[in-house]
């Protein structure tokens, strides 16, 4: 392990540990998802610090030719960058439907409301 | 038909009576009918295999292999023989007092009754039966669920309290404690087959035997041994002819017979009698007999004296078992036949008395023997039988357990025998002494005799209690050959 | 001549990078919103396009320079685009811009 | 205020080129993987440029959201075939060899297929997210 | 020729359905794909099941890359048996499916959800059958993904938060994952599971490694839904239509374990896993205390669903605890009672979703006098209930059977305790629903009977039955697992 | 010579950021956002040429068109608070 | 016609430009992409005397090199002001009425004043410029400038 990968380690560990403080700490969902995205990124630096990583130009033999660089980093790179993002995307989607839904995005709003309407239900529950 | 056919015929009668009943549930007498069908098929089942068994046949099938190793199987040896013909001799002869207490007191859901009624029957065979601990446990939880609604037949608020302790206790002994101890065999000796002389090797430690026969003993709620036995009074509140089926036929019964089966068939008497670790069994089994006799003697409810002289007569079961003498455990194989037989005719005559005079209470039956004489007549027998006086069936079976006492030296148990017997008749007596020689309470409220079929399943017992006196040979050809099993 | 040529991009390129660092520190010396606006546009302009031009006399009459032109040309457009749309947002947003004494909107 | 000329002019000058520089980086996609993720967020991001300036009606007359949510499916189909297509021509899922003749060109061809499904699948998704978005309000209001 | 490729069909065809039932836009047609792929799945993964009972271990090439390099589909008897319970549930699921959902979603979204639910399927399916770490994560973020669309279309609004939570928790756990999943491919700097495991032997004691060994496993748990990090999971299958949570409760989970298994068992090995990390003392600690904990949770709840959520928690104790043991018993207990937990819950969600469709709630308190109402559902929750006890007879028995055996092997007498204690507990809380449903008297204004109707109660029974199948014939469950074990504790002998 | 304009480069970016970071107005982090993207197109464009892969220039266009894009929306947004408004540019 | 012909053909030519390939199959491709998007640009109404102003093409060839070093000078005006310890700025705002009558002229007019570092056009209308000046004398420059005739001149080879 070179000083470097190191400096990359320092840096993964402090984005998942601020990114995952965002979404513990922080009540409104647009905070937690901008959280969970930091988080996320962390992901995509610890495979691009290291050089040996990105880049990476070993052939691959298949079958006697040579075909392409390798393309993998570049490949895991993406989807977890694709992945991330579907999963941004979906998240903010329900965070409109929950918009739509209880007319605030504050998660002790949120549950307050839930909570009402549980303790509403229990007691329709008793009464039939 | 071979042994084995029967074997499957035994069981399988009851579920298809119970599948019967169900179906002709709007027909009351085709339904009563197809119960007694189906008892008369299991009774002669069961009686078809006793001679092969006497003979020292041992039938056997494999159902299903559930776990590599341990099949669902059956194997008929002389204990479960025994126990079968018990079952099956007496579940005719309750249906019979069923009809007339179920009409007498106009209760509900019968098909109910009588189909759970079957099913715990089916299950009680399974259990006699069963090749292996596994089975065993199958159909000793089968009987646990089966009975439950038989229980809480009244689904009241009291019902469902009796309902909850009844699951709570056998249910959670079992699932702990027994099922643990099966695991724990398994583990120890690679098999749970009932085998002659015992399946666990010489690796297993002295304490280590200990522990395991706790877990069985204690987690085969159903035998009741103290503190396991809060289940049984609570249960009174069922119907008598559930008392009965609890009491005498099914689930005590498989309790003490699932006790003695692991004692002789899993330990192995010789395996065991030296050990140290097993001398606490007979002091727990003695304290259970004499406070539940205590506690039967201050109980003025009918049924609640029977529940805990039930306990007493249960701890003398394992007891006996626990003595670990070949005399001692054919008193205890005899015990299990006798105490059912003279435990049903107090339970239907207590029953008869709700019924005819809607009576509960001990104190409550002064005189009533001039109203109801042959019920009275043959709570006499029973009581005598429990007691242990000729010339009821009890006095054999009480007889080789203190000869087996006598023979390994344990006066303690003798010491505790002697004094039950005590109890027992001071418990018994009082209530004879009232019915029959007391004054009427009541004379403004005339009443009669219960319903015929009540009186008839009566008879049949207590003829029974008396036969067995005069025809003991046949119970204790089985019984020698379980204690030569045990020796084996 | 393709030493003069490296030395004339030479410059360029480290000119295009003080004029770069010359707008981002106007960007944190200037006093408001919109004066600050003026000190990006040296970035996007001076020092974009001396880059730019600095880059294409190191590739020669190449595909490299063609897309350095496009490159070019989208800032061209693109820029002062941005900066209007900003500016007009911010002044609709009722952001006042900071006016020297005596400087009303004069009107002729 | 009456009218944003600038913006409008830009982006009818920008709109077109933006779009043929999206396909450029498809078609030469092969030189570097991920060609057509990102053609596929170059077209999204034309067509958003356009419901931005012009305003969502416009851009859901132009792409409809039945074409966007078939586009998406389309585009799945289209990998996902690509890969049946290889099992059908005797090779094993996603086997691009099979695809032609010569095994490289058959590569070629299988790469180009798949990512032209992912152009349209990325195109998709990036543009129902941005239809589903745009319509709603913040909840303070200016 | 088709043989060879069924790997690459059992994941293929889902994938391409779920689009198709897109394209379509059609609540009925999606159903009918969906069953039909979902029966189709099943004859697949039952084909390879039996191939690999008999030639061994398949190995698939995606695009002919031969491992390591490519992506290899690679199926051995501890797999096929995960890819039977998956598509077993679904098949099953499916044709529930129609009516019950057709009453608890707006129906211009049902072909969403049978999309989402086949794209669930294919996730979980390419999750088991890959052999590839990272197409791991690709699959489990499908599957994810799909998760959470399909809970959020629960018809109550609550279902929306519960989704959202989800959300956080489940990218939280794959992210983890896939943080180990790059320290691990910085060291061995292949992907491939098998390559990957001979590979480590060379770096197995470097700081990395062992990180990447606790990021998995924090990971996985979350997605596991292990105790303590079980909470997004009681709401989520609270707020899920009834046969999205059936279908999810018996099978999502599940998979996270198996994968949790290739990584404890199959890459880490018990070398680096047993000795000083405590790892498996830690699992063991944190599955006994869900079993008590959840348990006794789930006692209190007032709503069914959310009761059998709990529920679920703690039999995933069960699970992990098996795994925990790592013996040979422990984890075929564990291996069987991902089917057997599976076909059980699967079960009870789906009756449930039959009484939530006839009396509108699944509070307890509403289901007083149910078992005259609906006798069918009632007496099918009350035995799949008795298999989620582990009574002798039912599937759940079996388990719990090989549970103890593997405790007392390692002499570990507390977990036997508490394997004990759990029990009782469920047996608690199955018992407040008979006591519900048939002790209490019905409401006076009660309709008198109602079944669910026969396309929900039908299939519902069908799992119920083989809760008591399984509990007897258990050569496919119980030697399936024994398979299973064997293949990962091959490495450790 | 490219190394230095990278270096340039980057001591601008973190110039840029510092406004980014305080602000005080939304415009002002706009602003610096825009600006930000102009110098990492331009950072892109040098870096391509530091490692002789042209294809960087490619993606410094992508990046640049982004850029415009995502200012604009994002300025719509704070100006109408959602994006769907037809703009006053649109079809009078 | 004419325009969407010629803008099909600067497609084309972009595409050339861009790829530096002559494969068959990449010209084909380019040919294709350059109609699709043609199209499409119809369809957004894009082909007009304001998205697609093929008539002022000549004069951008004068104007742009102009408007090159207007911007140079301006840079290194607003640089020196940056770099002066005082930053001596005087903030004004001027409003005027614009040379322009088409609205590309006016546009070209508005982002060139944009584009000169120093002026910003923040309001532009047929009948009303309004012009952010760092300084007094950048803003005032504006008003009547060389650049107001220079696109109007421009605008007018139409
Ligand atoms: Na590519
Ligand atoms: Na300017």
């Amino acid at each position: 392990m070179t000083v470097g990968s190191h400096y990359s380690y320092w840096v993964t560990i402090l984005l998942m540990i601020a990114g995952l403080y965002i979404v513990v700490a922080r009540r409104n969902l647009i905070k937690k998802l901008i959280g969970l995205a930091i988080f996320q990124t962390s992901v995509y630096l610890l495979y691009i610090a290291p050089g040996k990583l990105i880049g990476g130009t070993a052939p691959i033999i298949a079958e006697g030719f040579t075909v392409y660089s390798n393309p993998l980093p570049h490949v895991l790179i993406l989807t977890a960058i694709v992945v991330g993002v579907a999963t941004l995307a979906l998240g903010l989607a329900l965070v409109v439907r929950i918009h739509e839904e209880y007319g605030s995005i504050e998660e002790d709003a949120i549950l307050e409301i839930a909570e009402r309407e549980t303790t509403a239900q229990e007691q329709g529950g008793d009464r039939a | 038909m071979s042994p084995q056919s029967l074997m499957l015929l035994a069981v399988a009668a009851p579920v298809l009576g119970a599948l019967g009943v169900v179906a002709a549930q709007r027909h009351p007498n085709l339904r009563e009918a197809l119960s007694f069908a189906a008892a008369g098929i299991a009774l002669a089942c069961v009686l078809a295999l006793a001679p092969s068994v006497l003979s020292g046949g041992r039938p056997e099938v494999v159902l299903l292999e559930i776990l590599p190793g341990a099949a669902l199987a059956f194997r008929l040896e002389p204990l479960g023989m025994l126990f079968a013909l018990v079952a099956a001799v007496l579940w005719p002869v309750s249906t019979l007092y069923s009809i007339g207490y179920m009409r007498g007191n106009d209760e509900l859901h019968q098909p109910r009754f009588f189909a759970c009624f079957a099913l715990a029957i089916a299950c009680t065979l399974g259990l006699a039966f069963a090749a292996n601990l596994l089975t065993l446990f199958l159909f000793y939880e089968l009987l646990t669920l089966i009975t439950y609604p038989l229980v809480t037949h009244h689904q009241d608020e009291e019902a469902r309290h009796a309902g909850r302790v009844y699951l709570g206790y056998l249910m959670g002994t079992s699932l702990t404690l027994m099922l643990i101890a099966i695991v724990a065999t398994w583990a120890v000796a690679g098999t749970v087959e009932f085998t002659p002389g015992g399946i666990l090797g010489g690796e297993i430690s002295n304490a280590a035997v200990g522990g395991l026969l706790a877990l069985f003993v204690f987690g085969i709620g159903k035998a009741a041994v103290m503190p396991m036995h809060r289940w049984l009074p609570a249960a009174m509140v069922a119907p008598t002819p559930v008392s009965a089926l609890l009491h005498a036929v099914a689930v005590v019964k498989a309790g003490v017979f699932s006790v003695v089966k692991v004692i002789v068939y899993i330990f192995g008497v010789d395996r065991i009698a030296g050990l140290t670790s097993v001398d606490w069994l007979p002091f727990v089994a003695g304290f259970t007999i004499i406070a539940a006799s205590v506690v039967a003697l201050r109980a003025d409810n009918l049924k609640r004296r029977l529940a805990y002289s039930t306990i007493s007569q249960l701890s003398y079961v394992v007891l006996a078992a626990a003595l670990l003498t070949p005399l001692s455990v054919i008193g205890a194989a005899l015990h299990i036949v006798t105490h059912a037989i003279g435990k049903i005719t107090l339970f239907f005559a207590a029953g008869a008395i709700y019924t005819a005079a809607h009576k509960t209470q001990v104190s409550e039956l002064d005189g009533i023997a001039r109203r109801m004489p042959w019920t009275m007549g043959a709570f006499t027998v029973g009581a005598l039988s429990l007691i242990g006086i000729p010339p009821a069936a009890g006095f054999f079976s009480k007889w080789y357990i203190m000869l087996g006492a006598a023979q390994g030296g344990h006066w303690a148990a003798l010491t505790v025998l002697g004094l039950s017997t005590l109890l027992n008749a001071a418990y018994f007596l009082p209530i004879i002494y009232a019915a029959y020689f007391r004054a009427p309470a009541d004379a403004a409220h005339p009443h009669g005799e219960a319903p015929w079929p009540m009186l008839a399943a009566m008879a049949v017992t207590t003829t029974l209690v008396l036969a067995f006196f005069c025809a003991a040979d046949v119970l204790l050809g089985f019984a020698q050959q379980i204690a030569g099993g045990a020796a084996g | 001549m393709s030493a003069l040529v490296d030395a004339l991009s030479w410059a360029c390129l480290v000119a295009g990078a003080v004029f770069c660092i010359i707008g981002s520190v106007g960007l944190i010396r200037m006093p408001d919103f919109y004066t600050r606006v003026h000190a990006a546009s040296v970035t996007d302009t001076a020092g974009a396009g001396l880059l730019l031009l600095g880059m294409m006399l190191q590739a020669g009459f190449t595909l490299v320079t063609v897309k350095l032109i496009i490159i070019g040309l989208l800032i061209l457009f693109t820029s002062p685009t941005a900066t209007h749309a900003l500016c007009k947002a911010a002044l609709m947003r009722d952001l006042k811009p900071l006016l020297a004494e005596g400087e009303a909107t004069s009107k002729r | 205020m009456r009218d944003f000329f600038v913006l409008r002019v830009i982006a009818k000058l920008l709109i077109p080129f933006m779009l043929l520089f999206a396909l450029y980086v498809q078609f030469h996609g092969d030189f570097g993987p991920g060609g057509g993720f990102q053609a596929g967020v170059m077209c999204a991001a034309a067509v958003i440029f356009y419901a931005l300036i012009f305003g969502l009606p416009a851009a859901r007359a132009l792409v409809p959201d039945a074409v966007v949510e078939s586009m998406l499916a389309v585009g799945v189909l289209i990998y996902a075939g690509v890969g049946v297509a290889g099992l059908l021509l005797g090779g094993n899922f996603l086997d691009y060899f099979v695809l032609a003749a010569d095994p490289v060109a058959g590569q070629h061809r299988g790469i180009f297929l798949v990512e032209v499904g992912v152009l349209v699948t990325v195109s998709a998704v990036m543009l129902k997210i941005f239809y589903m978005f745009a319509g709603r309000s913040r909840n303070t209001p200016d | 020729m088709i043989l060879d490729h069924l790997p690459a069909l059992q994941v293929v065809v889902p994938l391409m359905a779920a689009p198709l039932i897109v394209l379509l836009r059609s609540g009925r047609a999606g159903w009918l794909i969906a069953t039909l792929v979902s029966w189709f799945a099943l004859a697949v993964a039952v084909m390879l099941f039996m191939r690999v009972q008999s030639v061994g271990v398949i190995s698939y090439a995606i695009g002919n890359w031969p491992p390591p390099w490519g992506i290899e589909y690679r199926v051995d008897a501890l797999n096929a048996f995960v890819l039977v319970l998956v598509s077993l549930i679904a098949s099953v699921v499916l044709p529930y499916a129609r009516t019950s959902i057709a009453a608890e979603v707006p129906a211009d979204r049902h072909y969403l959800l049978y999309s989402m639910f086949v794209l669930c399927l294919c996730g979980l399916l390419g999750m088991a059958i890959t052999g590839d770490v990272f197409n791991i994560f690709v699959f489990l973020e499908i599957s994810s993904l799909s998760g959470y669309v399909l809970i959020g279309l629960g018809r109550d609004r609550r279902a929306l938060h519960s989704a959202f939570q989800y959300l956080i928790m489940g990218t939280i756990g794959a992210t983890f994952y896939i943080i180990g999943v790059g320290l691990l491919y910085l060291m061995t700097g292949t992907l491939n599971l098998a390559d990957m495991t001979v590979r480590l032997a060379a770096v197995e004691e470097t700081r990395p490694v062992r990180a990447a060994l606790a990021f998995i496993t924090v990971g996985l748990s979350l997605k596991i839904a292990l105790f303590p990090l079980h909470v997004w999971l009681p709401g989520a299958y609270a707020g899920a239509p009834s046969a999205v949570v059936a279908f999810m409760a018996g099978t999502a989970t599940k998979v996270s374990v198996y994968v949790m298994l290739r990584f404890v068992f199959g890459i880490f090995g018990v070398r680096l896993v047993l000795p000083d990390l405590h790892l498996l003392d830690m699992l063991m600690i944190f599955s006994a205390a869900a079993m008590i904990t959840a348990s006794l949770t789930a006692l209190f709840q007032k709503d069914l669903k959310r009761l059998l959520a709990y529920s679920s928690v703690a039999q995933i104790g069960y699970i992990t605890l098996g795994l925990s043991l790592a013996n040979n018993d422990g984890v075929t207990a564990s291996v069987a009672h991902l089917f057997n937990h599976g076909i059980t819950k699967a079960a009870l969600f789906m009756l449930v979703g039959g009484i939530v469709l006839r009396v509108g709630t699944c509070q307890v308190d509403a289901l007083a006098g149910l078992a005259r109402r609906m006798p069918v559902t009632c007496f099918g929750i009350v035995i799949a209930g008795l298999s989620l006890v582990g009574v002798p007879g039912t599937a759940g028995f079996i388990t719990k059977w090989h549970l103890v055996l593997a405790a007392l092997q390692d002499g570990q007498w507390w977990v036997v305790a508490v394997v004990g204690a759990s029990s009782l507990l469920a047996a608690a809380y199955v018992w407040r629903f008979v006591e519900v449903a048939y002790m209490q008297p019905a409401p006076a204004d009660a309709v008198t009977r109602s079944e669910a109707p026969l396309q929900m109660l039908v299939p519902a029974c069908a799992m119920v039955a083989a809760c008591i199948y399984f509990g007897f014939e258990t050569s496919f469950s119980l030697g399936g697992a024994r398979d299973a074990a064997a293949v990962l504790l091959g490495g450790l002998r | 010579m490219f190394t230095a304009a990278a270096a340039g480069l980057l001591v601008a970016l973190a110039l840029v950021l510092v406004r980014a970071v305080r602000g005080p107005s939304v415009f002002d982090r706009v602003l610096a956002a825009n600006t930000t993207g102009t110098l990492s197109v331009m950072l892109l464009s040098v870096i391509g040429f530091l490692t002789g892969r042209p294809e960087f220039l490619d993606l410094a266009i992508i990046y640049g068109l982004l850029n415009v894009v995502g200012t604009i929306a994002v300025l719509k947004f704070f100006r109408y608070g959602n994006l769907g408004e037809p703009g006053k540019g649109g079809a009078e | 016609m004419i325009r969407f012909a010629s803008l099909f053909i600067v497609l084309f030519l972009f595409w050339v430009v861009l790829s530096g390939f002559f494969t068959a199959f990449l010209l084909g491709a380019g040919v294709l992409s350059a109609l699709a998007v043609a199209y499409f640009a119809a369809r957004m109404q894009f082909v007009d005397h304001e998205g697609y102003p093929v008539q002022l093409s000549p004069g951008l060839l004068v104007y742009w090199p102009w408007l090159f070093l207007e911007i140079m000078k301006s840079a290194w005006a607003v640089s020196k002001i940056i770099l002066s310890p005082a930053l001596p700025v005087s903030p004004t705002m001027v409003k005027f009425i614009p040379g322009q009558r088409s609205v590309v002229g006016l546009v070209t007019h508005a982002n060139s004043i944009t584009l000169t570092p120093g002026t910003i056009a923040i309001e532009v209308q047929h009948d009303e410029f309004v012009v952010h000046g760092l300084t007094r004398e950048s803003a005032h420059g504006c008003v009547d400038s060389e650049m107001n005739r220079r696109v109007r001149r421009f605008e007018g080879q139409a």
